[in-house]
């Protein structure tokens, strides 16, 4: 509706707001700690960490690989937690949703991530860009069921109707992402013996590898946490905006309606 | 250093989509934190 | 009215509707058989698609299924019926296992013209116990299909983009049934020298995959299709 | 009266006349209902009472908000922000209950084309466990049990098929009729029939919400009128004023 559109973006403020970011001391402590650790996580991992014995060079990829992984994993977790503890009623809080959403978009950038490094990585130690492994297939799949999710979030309705179709929707993933890497793990058995987990488990780490690896996964990390909390304030925003549009849009409709009298 | 293309490749999309993505919610944040009234924002 | 009556109820309306439309048999039907000739003009080589007929006729039976599900959440759209069925205050549970068993049953037609077309097209070749294991596969296959397509078509039903938005949220989660349909299908055929005894777990997987989807979407079907 | 036994093995078992007596028992009970499609406030703060056994015409232009409020009580649409219950159901927590009590008629029909009259009527009676009697008392009471009957809806004109779209009402049993523009598309007799058959509906305890553009004809049949304007409903005074009710 064109009425509401427009006072979308002319929203006047009952008090002027004193609050213009959605940064708060905590969450500026850990954008710093988060700056600092990525810049020691480049240098470590492009400078200081020594060549693997067998990988060469390419070992370098590997950091950022894990690093990636393990956030977007942990990121679907949170997802699919917070999901099942908005279904519940108890619990059911569209902070909750919010936290969702949050936490699954950057956990689709950081799949997509995920996949780039481990494609370049495979191509160097392996050959080949892409290896019909159960972790691979499976998480690419889960990259396109997130993909999906986030498209079911954006079909529109009341919050609480997004809220309750994207948590439905995220649990049924729960069921699906197991169900794809228990049958590809069974197909890849039966026609293959060595799996990729085996020849990525020759890699033989010392100790300022073993640290950059802990480093990029903390670093990763912390970037997450910083995005959620910030994304998670932005899309209480978001819904304040939508309901404050709808504040304006409902004064304008009942001003038609005591006209027409 | 060998492959540098793919290890620079694999470490600018990281840095830089983590870049784009913590610049992009800092600046939609700040345009929404601007239009509404600091009752619609909890964290204060 | 309880759940299984009214599942009953809702899946003889919607083959009764198949049967007056004829949609199924005169643009569904010659779509897979069209599918299966494509793949033959694709690989062109007898021994490629013998070799291959398994997946390919599940392959089929996907894309087939896309367009099924789009048409039975058409016939509830059109003339404002899914909207009727929500006043009418039906338990969705019947509704989703209703709409499932129509879905299934137009799949299981659809299927076996399609195996019918990979031993006339493809020269496979499917007897004695292959013939059993065949059956035992379709049935699990069909009925997981059947659930996923049904759940995600309701979600899509009424959102703006559906026809785009389906095989998004639906093809990812029957990858398993695809892996799993084609193994046992081979095994089935003798694909390679594959033996039957090689198709049996997968009939288990495929089962698992019924069971979790049927409870899965028998419960997440009602929040999916409300306002 | 043979159209009233048609409704007497109905859900109402309350028998006290509906004209006011015993108990105010409101079927409808709205306090500044506000319903949004998408961004659009479609209600924005309807309040209405209506009593069992009522006919209420709601009358406004395109895009007042008479679809919105119907579509609300029939527990389609969730309330945004007010109060509201229907049949003593809450339409916050209990939009579930609501459904099974009310029977709506918008502007779709909600009709299988590839079906037949009969197997329509059918389908939506035995939905809610009407006997087969029942539902042939509905291709009855609206002129559908001749030869139509066995006609694929597709191919019935308009207002055949709205007529249908009366009969599988008719059988469905509701305690509220919510009816959206019922006579459009209707022949002569077909609004007849209509009329007698809200009557008939009403005289047994039903409650009826008419939206109607029509109100020479729909003003007959009502007990009261409702202007819905801007997502708001005012009660229209008996001489024809507007009068103050929400």
């Amino acid at each position: 509706m064109a009425t509401t559109a427009e006072s979308q973006t002319t929203a006047p403020v009952a008090t002027a707001p004193t609050v213009l970011h959605t940064g708060t001391r905590f969450t500026r402590v850990l954008g710093v700690l988060t700056i600092a650790s990525l810049a020691v996580l480049a240098l470590f991992g492009l400078i200081i960490s020594p060549e693997d014995i067998t990988q060469g060079e390419s070992v370098r990829i590997l950091y950022i690989h894990v690093g990636t992984v393990w956030v977007a994993y942990l990121a679907f977790v949170v997802t699919a937690v917070s999901s099942a503890a908005y279904l519940w009623k108890r619990t059911r809080s569209l902070t909750w949703d919010r936290i969702a959403g949050a936490s699954a978009e950057i956990g689709v950038v950081f799949m997509a991530l995920t996949l780039l490094a481990g494609a370049l990585w495979g191509r160097l130690s392996w050959g080949t860009f892409w290896v019909w492994d159960a972790r691979v297939t499976t998480t690419a799949f889960l990259f396109i069921t997130y993909v999906g999710y986030l498209a079911v979030r954006g079909l529109g309705g009341s919050h609480q109707q997004r809220a309750r179709r994207s948590a439905v929707v995220a649990l049924l993933a729960v069921l699906e992402i197991p169900l794809v890497h228990f049958s590809v793990k069974l197909w890849r058995s039966v026609h293959q013996d060595a799996s990729v987990a085996d020849r990525t488990s020759n890699v033989t780490l010392d100790d300022t590898m073993l640290f950059t690896l802990m480093l990029a996964t903390v670093a990763f990390t912390l970037l997450y946490v910083w995005y959620v909390f910030h994304r998670q304030r932005v899309l209480t925003l978001e819904d304040a905006m939508d309901d404050s549009g709808l504040d304006l849009a409902l004064a304008e409709r009942r001003r038609e309606g005591e006209v027409a009298r | 250093m060998k492959d540098l293309g793919f290890i620079l490749a694999s470490y600018i999309s990281a840095f830089g989509a983590a870049g784009a993505l913590a610049w992009w919610v800092l600046r939609r944040g700040r345009t929404l934190a601007r239009q509404l009234p600091d009752e619609d924002k909890p964290w204060t | 009215m309880n759940t299984w009556s009214l599942a009953r109820l809702v899946a003889l309306k919607d083959l009764r509707v198949e049967m007056r439309s004829r949609v199924v048999i005169n643009q569904v039907v010659p779509f897979a058989a069209l599918v299966m000739v494509l793949f033959a003009f694709a690989l062109d080589n007898d021994a490629a698609l013998t070799r291959t007929a398994p997946g390919l006729v599940w392959l089929g039976t996907i894309f087939s299924l896309l367009v099924l599900v789009q048409r039975s959440f058409a016939i509830e759209t059109a003339d404002g019926a899914l909207d009727a069925l929500r006043v009418a205050g039906v338990s969705t549970p019947g509704l989703f296992l209703g709409k499932s068993i129509a879905l299934a049953v137009e799949l299981l037609v659809l299927e076996v013209l399609l195996v019918v077309l990979a031993i006339v097209l493809y020269g496979v070749e499917v007897q004695g116990m292959g013939v059993v294991l065949l059956v035992t596969t379709l049935l699990p296959a069909t009925t997981g299909l059947a659930f996923v397509g049904t759940l995600y078509g309701g979600l899509a039903a009424g959102a703006r983009g559906r026809e785009t938005l389906l095989p998004l949220l639906m093809f990812p989660v029957v990858a398993p049934v695809l892996i799993g349909a084609t193994r046992a299908t081979e095994a089935a055929f003798g694909i390679d020298g594959a033996a039957i005894e090689e198709g049996w777990p997968w009939v288990g997987m495929l089962l698992l995959f019924a069971a979790l989807f049927g409870a899965g979407g028998t419960l997440a079907f009602g929040p999916l299709i409300e306002e | 009266m043979q159209v009233a036994s048609l409704f007497a093995m109905d859900v109402h078992r309350h028998s006290e006349p509906s004209d006011g007596a015993g108990p105010p028992s409101n079927v409808v009970d709205l306090h500044d209902a506000v319903v949004v499609l998408g961004r659009f406030p479609a209600l924005a703060g309807a309040t209405l009472q209506v009593r069992r056994g009522e006919i209420v015409l709601l009358r406004g232009p395109n895009g007042a908000g008479k679809t919105t409020l119907l579509r609300l009580c029939a527990g389609l649409l969730p309330l945004a922000r007010g109060e509201g219950s229907v049949a003593g159901c809450d339409l916050r927590t209990q939009r579930e209950s609501v459904r099974s009590r009310v029977g709506l008629l918008g502007h779709a029909n909600g009709l299988y084309h590839d079906l037949s009259v009969r197997e329509n009527v059918r389908f939506w009676g035995a939905t809610v466990g009407a006997s087969r009697d029942e539902i042939d008392a509905g291709l009855h009471r609206l002129g559908l049990d001749g030869r139509l009957a066995d006609v694929a809806v597709g191919r019935l004109s308009a207002g055949q098929k709205r007529r249908t779209a009366l009969a599988c009402l008719v059988a469905r049993r509701a305690q509220l009729w919510l009816l959206d523009e019922p006579h459009a598309g209707l022949d002569a007799a077909g609004r007849d029939e209509l009329d007698d058959t809200l009557r008939a509906a009403v005289q047994v305890g039903a409650t009826v919400i008419v939206a109607s553009h029509e109100l020479e004809r729909a003003g007959g049949l009502a007990s009261r009128t409702i202007d819905v304007v801007g997502g708001l409903a005012h009660e229209v005074a008996p001489d024809g004023d507007g009068e103050v009710a929400g």
